[in-house]
């Protein structure tokens, strides 16, 4: 056992850290934020070019042969930098949608009942089969409804954004949503595409992982700026962070992030659906509470438009609802303690 | 990341395994609670066969008598012996994860051979001479006072929270040599025979209404002179040191005990219909999602532990190592008090008879109320992780 | 409207508080806890001649005519004193259960499914009908069975006692429990003896009440305890008191039992089950919470047994599972929301 | 201990729902989030029509132009106004509830008669210029500095978080008049009219992308010396003392209208069946508990401000009030909490619509995130409560 960062695990994150300081730093950031723009066609190339949705296909496909451990690296890093657009979909359609692999196709990701991100850029969508909950992804999935998924592309795709979906005012400027207005509930039955069959569930899941890497991200990032934040600025004659009401705010941020960040890596290496439940749990909680904290810490200027912070929090209130929510994560760790599961090795 | 144990490590651990499922439905019953010379004679007898079968000392170097073992074989053990329901370290506890390793690292050729031996075969028992009433949080306040006369020095003053006093051997003191030192600057490290004169322990009842911990009130008790580790008024340092010998596996089987008990809170849930409660069932599944995240940051703190270094790889990529104690805080920030919602979630679950100190889990609740305070409260543990993981400044 | 205290009602409230401390003091509550005496008969007829259980009946039939206002008050005080002893039933009984108003009888009292407090010292027990949830107590009564009070007394009682009931090890020193052994949920239906119709509902909401007044003394006597040691215990050169992590324990300690405080009163003012049921929520929590925070205030000594916060704490866990729990008061608390209850006057 | 209102506060209560039914129903619409006159206009109108009505000031003094009406008056005004959905006080804040009262306590006859009558009428508002960007938490570390210049002060530095600027034709203004006094005692109080030439006011957008504060840049800008209120340099007792104005009324309407949104809530949830989920159901339950209890702690201060004096009957049984401003700070710490825990609510209500601006309660949640920082922190409001009530030290 040796539940630490390789060598080249670590080479892959700094090296993924560093193209994204240098492509977004905070200064693109927040030009992109001005001007409106939530996907970048050429950074997304360049995303592409760099791995980041073809890490997980194998070389013979054109991809890096890697697995979900370096992936939850790369979107950690991807929530540090509040890297806009479909990340995930992309992702997780590379080797299914043409196009995905290369960053040359931007997918976005239907789950039942939920507003959809980014549609309006999409040149592809992946249709999710419904939710499962109270049980374990597999299990269900037989139970809940057809374990299948559609991706769904050209005049359909079209068809759909002119007329059967609304965009909506979303509350993240980053993530631009959409509203599928067909009867609610049916929307997905209506459709078709190309058929993606059994892999609604480990997309789920996958999904669920990757979003709770790039929570992660977040909350490392907020962690930072509060500790920035408070060893700097000065109130009654000392940095604020002198202050323990201030510093226990820090260091609790840094304990949420840490559990979360050990919780996320050990699910990605043994992509268990309940550690990945508990994983994006623990993530979504950090992400949003740690944003919250890291408000506070900065006072009046947290509550700017100008401070990144609010940034950070909203992507992780939209996160916390993507995938699998609290309520089905803590009932399938719920049922996971049911079988009288003992102690894993 | 690796998840999974090497050929070397599995097979540790069947050996271990196969020795437990032989010698444990062998062992006596266990002593009640407040039967002293019982549970020293139990806890040192399970001390005395882990020895004989090469498990004693697991930890410990083996130039100290000790088997060298890595971290991660120092987790399986705790893992596997809590898994089995093994005794636990028991009155060995200072002796063996304390004193010891203190003697071990700073001690003379002498004093390590004279001390070191008898507590890993389970001869003699130490217990802890820290804590006083008016240093508690802030240890280095401490004030019993050592005047030197000749070899000896001349020890006054009082200790609380010894644990094992009534039935200890020897207590591992720090005592002030100079008082007009700085704070940290004029501690020493004293062993101190239990029986020598001078030494009274009185029992100290908790609020779970037992007396597991003690007070000792020391008048003019002489130590000799050669009984002192390390330099005269280095004692802070001399104990601060020991906590490298930690490496990541403080609470393995606090948190493997957590584990269990919840699903048997799950289980007794189940059985008596409460589980149809989502309120409690969701509660129960976040608590899962807990005690798997700090097993996980156990596994990765041992992990952090075993790079070279009496500090293993030093600051990890997760900000979380480095610093002996630190990357703890943050465990123990955690795990006190998610093992304090565990009791309190236990409470729920039993409802009514929560109030029935017979009923498992009652005690343990109460037990439970001193985890953020002892062992650094939990306002000092954040004061830690900010000020030396995070660099924020000291309070003025 | 004139939410304060009158000066009658202060007068009571003081002079409550000076005859506890006279005759319950520090020293004599320590002593009857080693003496491992919770009810002192000397002190209960002393009670009685008080006014403490009579207070409520008409000054026709002895008592003094006061209401529930004023009951809280003394209730609070007794709280405050970690005052044991089956006080609440033997009020409720006043009137009905010859003796309880003068203090000459010890009464406990039955909630279906939950130990007795004090059966062994009890001269009479009040056998409750089934407790309500999810509703107001009158409007769910009839649903959820006969709305019925006894009074068991007598020979029925030595019966009970001797056979049907065994003593429980409670957490509690100060309040020995006895477990009912007939078959469970059943047992409440075996026993009879004098039928007191159409009191249950009102003994449930009252009762629930005067627990939450206890607790609020209880929540504000910890509050006291802990910025008492917080201002003289030194560490670090200085008051822990000065220290912003104790001190902000302190400050949430005192919110939480001022808020209490009011909703208790209020309560107590309108008499109305749904404010009763807040009150009761917002107390318990006040008192276990503030009894948490009090022995973390204390750090080793108040793990103490010769430290009084953890008679606090035991007890403020007994009261919370008592007359109404939490689950019952949120549930009744939320159907309140469902009539769109607007604003009260 | 009486929760009745007596006939005169019904009358009073009767009367003023009457005429709010007569009002209401002829208001123009509500101006548009971010056209600045139009709001000012609209805020004025409505001034306009209480002053007309006998409702301006209603807390005001009697001499200075107020209807000197009882804390309860004024709680029942604030119930009832919420109740009814009428206008906030909006643009005319600062005026009535700060400068006002700060001049008619401290101003000279002559400040009192020209000031506060505009206020009433609605003819003129005020903005506020006290906070500075090194300046939050810790006010009187303000920097902005006022020279003496014959009889003009001459005044330059920033200001920020000014509601209202865009519009106001007042500002009042805290100054640094000696820097090298103690800081509370070098500060003085300016009115400064926003037409001076060197004041440049900037829109300042928070994180729900609206500009409702505004930052002030002041380049030279001459202040008569017959615009202060107060002595020089005693600006912070002159607007320390305005605090004892709020008797207990300070978040009357903010609670009613909280209640307003849980029965909405509740409703919403019923409709579309997440009412069925009991975690929901119960938080909703205790959000009940929670703000029927603020209601009743805003009865008690209110209560507790009506005895004689400014600061009411002084330190009261429960020890929330007595000081100006404490008591607040127990109502204000609980509150904030609550309130933004009531959006948390909104939102798991809204389930995937909690991402829509549009639906309701969502911008409410935006905004709900600066109630724990302005007006004073939580973290400083601890600090009151330990210090100024309960009596801890201060830290070191």
């Amino acid at each position: 056992m040796d539940f630490q960062l390789s060598d080249d695990q670590r080479a892959l994150r700094s090296g993924t850290g560093d193209i994204l300081a240098g492509r977004f730093g905070r200064d693109r950031m927040r030009a992109a934020l001005d001007a409106g723009t939530a996907v970048d066609r050429g950074l997304w190339r360049e995303l592409g070019e760099a791995g980041f949705f073809a890490l997980r296909l194998p070389e013979a496909e054109g991809g890096a042969g890697l697995g979900l451990p370096e992936a939850v690296l790369l979107f950690e890093e991807a929530g540090r930098a509040l890297l806009p657009g479909p990340l995930i979909a992309t992702h997780l359609a590379a080797g299914a949608v043409k196009g995905a692999a290369e960053g040359t196709a931007v997918v976005a990701v239907l789950e039942p009942g939920r507003p959809v991100e980014h549609l309006g850029d999409a040149d592809a969508l992946l249709v999710l089969g419904p939710e499962d909950v109270g049980a374990r992804a597999p299990e269900r999935a037989s139970e809940s409804g057809p374990e299948r998924a559609y991706a769904v592309t050209g005049g359909e795709l079209r068809g759909l954004v002119g007329g059967a979906a609304e965009p909506v005012r979303s509350i993240d400027p980053f993530t631009p949503l959409w509203r599928i207005t067909a009867p609610a509930g049916a929307s997905h039955e209506r459709l078709s595409g190309e058929l993606l069959s059994g892999r609604t569930a480990r997309w789920r899941d996958e999904g669920a992982l990757l979003a709770a890497a790039e929570q992660l991200g977040s909350a490392a990032r907020t962690t930072e700026m509060a500790v920035q934040h408070a060893g700097g600025r000065e109130q009654f004659g000392a940095p604020i962070g002198s202050f323990q009401a201030v510093k226990h705010l820090c260091a609790d941020m840094l304990v949420r992030a840490e559990l979360a960040r050990c919780a996320v890596y050990a699910a990605a290496v043994t992509a268990d659906p309940v550690e990945i439940a508990g994983a994006k749990l623990l993530a979504d909680e950090a992400a949003v509470r740690n944003a919250r904290d890291c408000l506070q810490v900065h006072g009046g200027m947290g509550f700017t438009w100008e401070a990144d912070v609010h940034l950070h929090l909203k992507r992780a209130w939209l996160r916390s609802g993507r995938w699998i929510g609290a309520a089905a994560a803590e009932e399938r760790l719920a049922s996971d303690l049911r079988g009288g599961a003992g102690i894993p090795r | 990341m690796d998840l999974a144990y090497t050929e070397a490590e599995e097979e540790f651990r069947a050996r271990l395994r196969a020795w437990l499922a032989t010698v444990l439905p062998a062992l006596p019953a266990k002593p009640a609670p407040d039967d002293w010379p019982g549970r020293r004679a139990y806890d040192t007898a399970w001390q005395r066969m882990l020895y004989d079968a090469g498990y004693a000392g697991l930890h410990w170097p083996v130039d100290a008598g000790g088997q060298g073992a890595t971290p991660t074989q120092h987790l399986i053990f705790l893992e596997e012996t809590e898994k089995a329901g093994a005794p636990y370290v028991g009155a060995n506890f200072v002796g063996l994860l304390h004193a010891g390793p203190t003697v071990a690292a700073e001690g003379t050729a002498e004093q390590r051979a004279r001390w070191l031996p008898p507590v890993l075969r389970g001869d003699e028992i130490w217990c802890q001479g820290f804590s006083e009433p008016d240093a508690g949080s802030d240890l280095a306040a401490l004030r019993t006072r050592a005047m030197r006369d000749g070899d000896h020095y001349v020890v006054s003053g009082s200790k609380i929270w010894t644990s094992h006093a009534e039935v200890a051997d020897w207590c591992e003191l720090l005592v002030r040599t100079d008082p007009a030192a700085p704070r940290h600057r004029g501690i020493t490290w004293l062993a101190m025979r239990m029986d020598t004169p001078g030494v009274t322990v009185r029992p100290l009842r908790t609020l779970a209404g037992s007396t597991e911990f003690a007070e000792m009130f020391l008048d003019e008790v002489r130590v000799p002179v050669s009984h002192r580790v390390g330099a005269e008024n280095d004692g802070w340092r001399v104990t601060m040191v020991t906590l490298s010998f930690e490496r990541g596996t403080a609470f393995v089987g606090e948190v493997v005990a957590c584990r269990r008990t919840l699903a048997a809170l799950a289980a007794r849930a189940q059985a008596d219909g409460r589980w149809d409660d989502p309120v409690l069932r969701r509660r129960l599944g976040r608590l899962n999602a807990e005690f798997r995240a700090l097993w996980r940051l156990t596994q990765w703190n041992v992990s952090e532990a075993s790079g070279p270094g009496p500090g293993g790889r030093g600051k990890g990529a997760s900000g979380t190592g480095g610093v002996p104690g630190t990357g703890g805080s943050v465990f123990k920030l955690r795990y006190s008090h998610a093992r304090q919602e565990l009791y309190e979630t236990a409470a729920e679950v039993l409802g009514a008879d929560a109030a029935d100190l017979d009923r498992e889990w009652v005690l343990d609740r109460l037990s439970s109320l001193s985890y953020t305070i002892a062992a650094g409260t939990s306002q000092i543990q954040r004061n830690i992780v900010a000020e030396r993981i995070l660099g924020l400044p000291k309070g003025r």
